[in-house]
């Protein structure tokens, strides 16, 4: 293979990237070793199991993938601004538009949620950590790795380019050669097995290591709602795991599930996909429904109304999520008796939804609304998510989802749910559980700032869209006609203001690391759950007395019976689980056999395959029990922390 | 005040935008101003629920205003008005339960009657056969067959207007979608498969139809213009194709079938339908066979005038 | 639940007896009797998901103390989401192919009148 | 059952790690569950093309494939009697019966490799038809779990016969016999579900 055949050539922008990738590259390695930092990193962060770092490390990910996929979105928004742009080729806008929906749901939402609850989750039912600490680290460097994997696409090799859902037959071996798809499949591949074990992980913690006293039924909302996406998960992402395996097969080994000889059924693919494609959606929205619950009980000082209901309405949506899966193919002609069976159970999806949202109103209802910046997001939510749920109702609709397939209309409807669902959630959740996280609070006028541009960008941006999905523009086209340029340029106007929300969400970081006040106590916001029980920063064992539970709300009844959540005559040795960095290099050497069997070396592939397993068997033998913390060392972490 | 008047002024500002929109914008919408009963029944439909989408929007809408106004916390606020213990009330959260099922019926009945109608040709043609056309997708241009007339057409398309034409959809390599937003909605073409779509014009005039589902390079140029006319002017179409057009020939249809974009729409007294059908399993790699290594190839595609049938 | 202390392991042998019994018996229905094919697949299937239930309760304790809810409920929407997969996959996947046996050398007119059926 | 009431649990269920080991590795099997469903979805939806190729019902041979599903259910229960005399406290015991097991998958490896070198000799390969791909992937995942299977059976030997039974080594055994036979459930399936089923139709 020559050089120039590994590396892309030949566009500006990629050389750009390639500069910019370069320049960042030096510069971290510079600093680190300036600042003598190599030792610190190694141990405070790439060794680490504790959920609360490993959370950080994941939303750190998640907003640089939301930088590079909200900058494919700006690139494909000026493209399609006026009639006669030739900013991008057909081509590089194909490959733009795959990249930025893997990205975006794979890369950024499903780990900025994975992150938020990676910090919440333990602190909210009162566990020490995750059941298997080193599965977290190892499902951590597993999305880490995938996603650089895919990211390095577009400087070497070529980014894949058949759409984020990477239909076959173009997504073959026949029509797309060359290793750009490869780097999707195996990308999505690595990351996806990050997430069953996460999914296996959490699921254990939340169902095994709650304070005793916390029946399942007491547990605060968020954590209901990861449990139920653990759920899903670990239902779902098995299916990606295999449609995944099944087309690698195909393009790399030359068998014929999805491919035009051989009798091969290309649409398996889609029915495939969309198997687990639609959980997905269900996998990175109901994490949100679960943030928007806490910040708007939080905020409006009130319990959530209608608590059981809630549970159980995302219980049901869970269920169904697994049953409609066809309505993203309406269009392959299966014939009306099956589009019906879909349709219906598709329009069901909005009984329980529609009762969430009514839930979350009741919520508000003589209550106490503090108009702080998370609740601004979560107050937001409900209005552009009804907006964007009564079109998916509409999509819904198969017979009228024939003129909506394929064009703007669904484009607009799924960023409707997904911006103002899980985006929305995203901001609201990390400005919310930041203090726990940093030590001290989102400076709220610039947060605001950053609100209000990122809000009305949305809606300017989204809005028009329906429209021109109904004067038939169709999606992925990277040009439009003179008929469509009113609408578009009002889109792209708004998308720009969203860019500007977010460069001012990102400065605003900056500005409070520098400004604002560090927090004293651990309960910045007068929190109704258990993680606001414990202190700032949080101790690495989390609760020095494991908290005992009998009501929902937990900490906001201890507050009201004048409770401490700590007690030191109870304080007594806590076990901890010992670092390690067995999971950075165990995906490190399996990132590089993936690497390899992008282009096709089998035997180097092999070879990685066996260091992996070589891994495993060392893993196998290691018999570190981890360590205990005294109760002295106990005693003084918490009296400092505490103020005591 | 301030906050107040400043948070429903973006809401009702917000409530405002889309119903001008829809008031102003909806008659000329392509998919709202449909030139057949496919496109129309389809519209009907979309018509119908928006009623009550914009029904449950307005709920919402005003509900949140409601709350958002009235409980937000300042100073002076009557404490009766804040009850922090309220959990649930059985009543109220069965109602609006039992509202979106109500909703969701309504809906449902008229979908699947719809989707049972659109399997067959429209009611108003109903007493002549429908004319048949195969319409088949290759990367990145579109073949229609006559079989009953015995000619076919390259990346454009002429039909009678108030008869039902009956495509049979395939695909020659890649999935496809046709798509003609004036007359009615899409299906997909796809390769050793065939799926049936009617549609029907009732003005003549000159439509826009394409391939809608992406399938690589050449995707935004695969699109074709939809000529509908009177039955006499089909008829002298017909013929006219007939006599002054080519036959295809096997090589020559080979040649077309090659991965890329045509300059000029194309015409033939004879159809490909005599070698191959793409929507049976065995053809289902005839293209892919002849033309393995052209699919690779780029085009390098930029905006631009990629064709002359545009 | 088998005694721990037990040395002979009843539950064992009876289960690894029943499933060998299933198995011959499945052979047998498969191979020899002369049922109709539906009910043969019919017969089969029910005798594998008998064998999966003997696996499951007699060797692998799934209703053993120690684990809680978490096996039989996974394992039954395992088992849920699995039919859903064959059962989703067949019911959506079996269209567009009104005539497999066509070919390219039928004419148009054979193609209407079978596609009308 | 009383008596058992009072005893404490089994030793693998007794410290925490081991209880959460085991509702982790049950909460895996579903999704292995999952995994096979969609690896059986896509075998079934695939069924019957098989283009150019033999067809399944000409290459399947009774004989072998009882074979196979016997030595598999006689090392599913030979898996059982060794956590059995785990928890009797018998480490010989345990070993011998690991060992069986251990044995009796190898040979099952081997003769399911033998099987698809006959078919490969036939025509019938992963490359030959979307049928066969999918036979092969299906049985091939299933193979390859049960190397996989007898490779950890082979690390947890070792472990044994260095640190004897304690509450680590018998939750890694019980995980182990877990997996075997949940590998014997889905055996079941293929050979229902492809092999009696391809030899019926």
């Amino acid at each position: 293979m020559q050089l120039d055949e590994f590396f892309v050539t030949g566009e500006p922008l990629i050389y750009a990237g390639m500069v910019a990738i370069a320049l960042v590259t030096s510069a971290v390695i510079f600093l680190l070793t300036y600042f003598k930092k190599w030792g610190w990193l190694w141990r405070e962060w790439l060794t680490t199991v504790d959920h609360k770092k490993i959370g950080i490390m994941y939303i750190l990910s998640a907003l640089a993938m939301l930088f590079r996929g909200g900058a494919d979105a700006l690139m494909m928004r000026t493209q399609l601004a006026f009639p006669d742009m030739n900013f991008l080729d057909a081509q590089h806008y194909n490959e733009i538009f795959t990249t930025h929906g893997t990205v975006m749901i794979i890369f950024m939402a499903m780990p900025f949620l994975i992150g938020l609850m990676n910090i919440a989750v333990p602190l909210q039912i009162g566990a020490r950590d995750f059941a298997f600490p080193y599965v977290n680290a190892l499902s951590f460097w597993a999305f880490f790795f995938g996603a650089m994997l895919f990211n390095i696409s577009f400087v070497i090799g070529g980014s894949p380019d058949a759409g984020w859902t990477s239909y076959t037959p173009l997504a073959g071996a026949a029509m797309s050669p060359g290793p750009g798809q490869n780097f999707y499949l195996l990308g999505l591949q690595l990351s996806g097995i990050g997430t069953l074990a996460t999914g296996v992980n959490l699921m254990v913690t939340i169902l095994k290591m709650r304070a005793p006293g916390m029946t399942l039924f007491k547990m605060p909302i968020f954590s209901w709602s990861s449990l139920i996406t653990m759920f899903i998960i670990v239902f779902a992402f098995p299916i990606l795991t295999v449609a995944l395996a099944l087309l690698t097969i195909d393009r790399i080994f030359g068998s014929q599930f999805f491919t035009l000889t051989g009798e091969g059924l290309p649409m398996m693919w889609a029915n495939l996909f969309w198997m687990w494609g639609h959980p997905e959606v269900y996998i990175v929205v109901l994490p949100a429904f679960g943030i928007f619950s806490e910040v708007i009980a939080t905020f409006a000082r009130k319990q959530l109304f209608g608590y059981s209901v809630m549970v159980w309405s995302i219980i049901l949506i869970a269920g169904l999520s697994f049953l409609v899966w066809v309505h993203h193919f309406f269009t392959m002609g299966a014939g009306a008796f099956v589009n019906s069976v879909f349709s219906v159970s598709t329009m069901a999806i909005a009984v329980p939804t529609g009762v969430k949202i009514f839930n979350w109103l009741a919520t508000l209802y003589k209550s106490k609304i503090q108009i702080t910046v998370p609740m601004m997001w979560a107050l937001a939510f409900i209005p552009s998510f009804v907006m964007g749920g009564v079109t998916g109702v509409m999509l819904g609709m198969a017979a009228a989802d024939y003129q909506f397939h394929n064009s703007y209309f669904l484009i607009a409807h799924f960023h409707y749910v997904l911006i103002a669902g899980t985006v929305f959630a995203c901001f609201a959740g990390l400005i919310y559980w930041y203090p726990k996280m940093f030590g001290h609070r989102l400076n709220e006028r610039i947060g605001k700032i950053a609100f209000w541009f990122f809000v009305i960008g949305f809606h300017v941006c989204f809005l028009p869209q329906y429209f021109l999905g109904l004067d038939g523009m169709p999606r992925r086209v990277f040009h439009i006609v003179p008929e469509w340029f009113n609408l578009n340029v009002v889109s792209t106007v708004g998308a720009f203001g969203m860019g500007i929300g977010f460069a001012v969400f990102v400065y605003n970081i900056y500005y409070s690391y520098r400004y604002s006040e560090r927090e004293k106590t651990g309960d910045p916001w007068n929190g109704r759950t258990l993680e606001w029980a414990t202190p700032i920063p949080v101790p690495e064992y989390n609760f020095a007395v494991v908290p005992h539970v009998d009501s929902l709300d937990a900490f906001w009844t201890m507050k009201e019976r004048g409770e401490s959540p700590y007690d030191e005559s109870k304080v007594k040795p806590i076990h901890m689980p010992s670092n390690t960095g067995k999971p950075f290099i165990m995906m490190g050497i399996l990132t590089l056999a993936s690497f390899f069997l992008v282009f096709e070396w089998i035997w180097l592939a092999a070879a990685g395959l066996i260091g992996g397993i070589i891994m495993m068997i060392i893993r196998s033998f290691d018999y570190d029990e981890g360590y205990h913390i005294s109760s002295e060392e106990i005693i003084e972490t918490e009296r400092s922390a505490r103020g005591l | 005040m301030k906050h107040i008047r400043k948070y429903s002024k973006k809401w009702i500002l917000l409530l405002s935008i889309p119903l001008i929109l829809m008031l102003s914008g909806c008659s000329e919408l392509t998919v709202m101003d449909p030139k057949g009963p496919v496109g129309e029944q389809q519209k009907d439909l979309i018509i119908y629920s928006l009623y009550f989408m914009m029904g449950i929007i307005v709920v919402v809408f005003v509900l949140f205003t409601f709350m958002v106004i009235k409980y937000r916390d300042k100073p002076g606020r009557d404490p009766k008005d804040y009850k922090p213990d309220m959990h649930g009330n059985k009543t109220i959260e069965t109602i609006w339960t039992i509202i979106p099922v109500i909703i969701v019926t309504c809906l449902s009945i008229p979908t699947v009657n719809t989707l049972f109608d659109l399997e067959k040709p429209a009611e108003s043609s109903a007493e002549e056969e429908p004319l048949v056309i195969y319409a088949t997708a290759a990367d990145w241009k579109w073949f229609f067959s006559y079989p009953e007339q015995g000619i076919e057409t390259v990346d454009y398309l002429h039909i009678p207007k108030d008869r039902s034409v009956e495509f049979r959809l395939s695909s020659a390599d890649s999935m496809s979608a046709l798509w003609i937003p004036a007359l009615g909605g899409q299906k997909y073409n796809m390769a050793g498969m065939q799926t049936t779509l009617y549609l029907q014009a009732d003005e003549n005039g000159v439509y826009q139809g394409r391939n809608s589902n992406f399938n690589g390079e050449g995707f935004a140029e695969q699109t074709f213009k939809v000529h509908a006319e009177s039955k006499s002017e089909f008829n002298e179409w017909v013929k006219q194709t007939q006599h002054s057009a080519p036959k295809l020939t096997q090589s020559k249809y080979n040649n077309l079938l090659e991965p890329g974009i045509l300059d000029d729409t194309k015409e033939f007294s004879s159809t490909h339908l005599q070698w191959v059908d793409h929507g049976s399993m065995e053809g289902s790699d005839y293209a892919v066979k002849r033309h393995w290594d052209a699919y690779g190839k780029k085009l390098h595609l930029k905006n631009g005038k990629n064709h002359n049938h545009e | 639940m088998a005694n721990q202390s037990r040395k002979i392991p009843i539950q064992h042998i009876v289960g690894f007896a029943l499933s060998i019994t299933l198995t011959l018996l499945a052979a047998w229905t498969a191979l020899r009797s002369s049922l109709p094919v539906m009910w043969i697949i019919i017969a089969i299937l029910t005798m594998a998901v008998l064998q999966a239930a003997i696996q499951l309760f007699m060797f692998m304790h799934i209703t053993e103390r120690g684990a809680g809810h978490a096996p039989w409920n996974m394992m039954f929407h395992a088992a849920v989401i699995a039919v859903i997969l064959v059962a989703g996959s067949l019911f959506t996947m079996s269209f567009g192919f009104h005539y497999d046996n066509g070919g390219g050398d039928s004419q148009p007119e054979q193609q209407q009148e079978q596609h009308q059926n | 059952m009383s008596t058992e009431e009072s005893n404490a649990k089994p030793l693998e269920y007794r410290t925490e790690s081991g209880e959460l080991g085991i509702v982790g590795f049950w909460i895996f099997l579903a999704a292995e569950i999952a995994l096979f469903g969609t690896l059986f979805a896509t075998y079934a939806v695939l069924f019957g093309r098989t283009a150019d190729s033999p067809l399944p019902s000409d290459l399947f041979e009774p004989g072998s494939v009882l074979i196979m599903t016997f030595i598999l259910l006689i090392s599913s229960f030979t898996c059982g009697i060794a956590i059995h005399e785990m928890r009797r406290g018998s480490v010989k015991g345990l070993v011998i019966w690991l060992a069986i097991t251990l044995v009796l998958g190898l040979s099952f490896i081997g003769l399911e490799i033998h099987e698809f070198i006959l078919y490969a000799h036939e025509g019938a390969t992963l490359q030959s038809s979307a049928y066969w791909s999918a036979f092969f992937i299906l049985a091939g995942t299933h193979g390859v779990h049960v190397t996989l299977g007898s490779g950890w059976a082979i690390l947890l030997l070792i472990q044994f016969a260095q640190r004897g039974i304690t509450s680590i080594t018998s939750r890694k055994v019980f995980i182990l016999g877990l997996y075997w036979h949940f590998l014997d459930v889905v055996w079941i399936f293929i050979f229902t579900g492809v092999y009696l089923i391809g030899m019926v139709i």
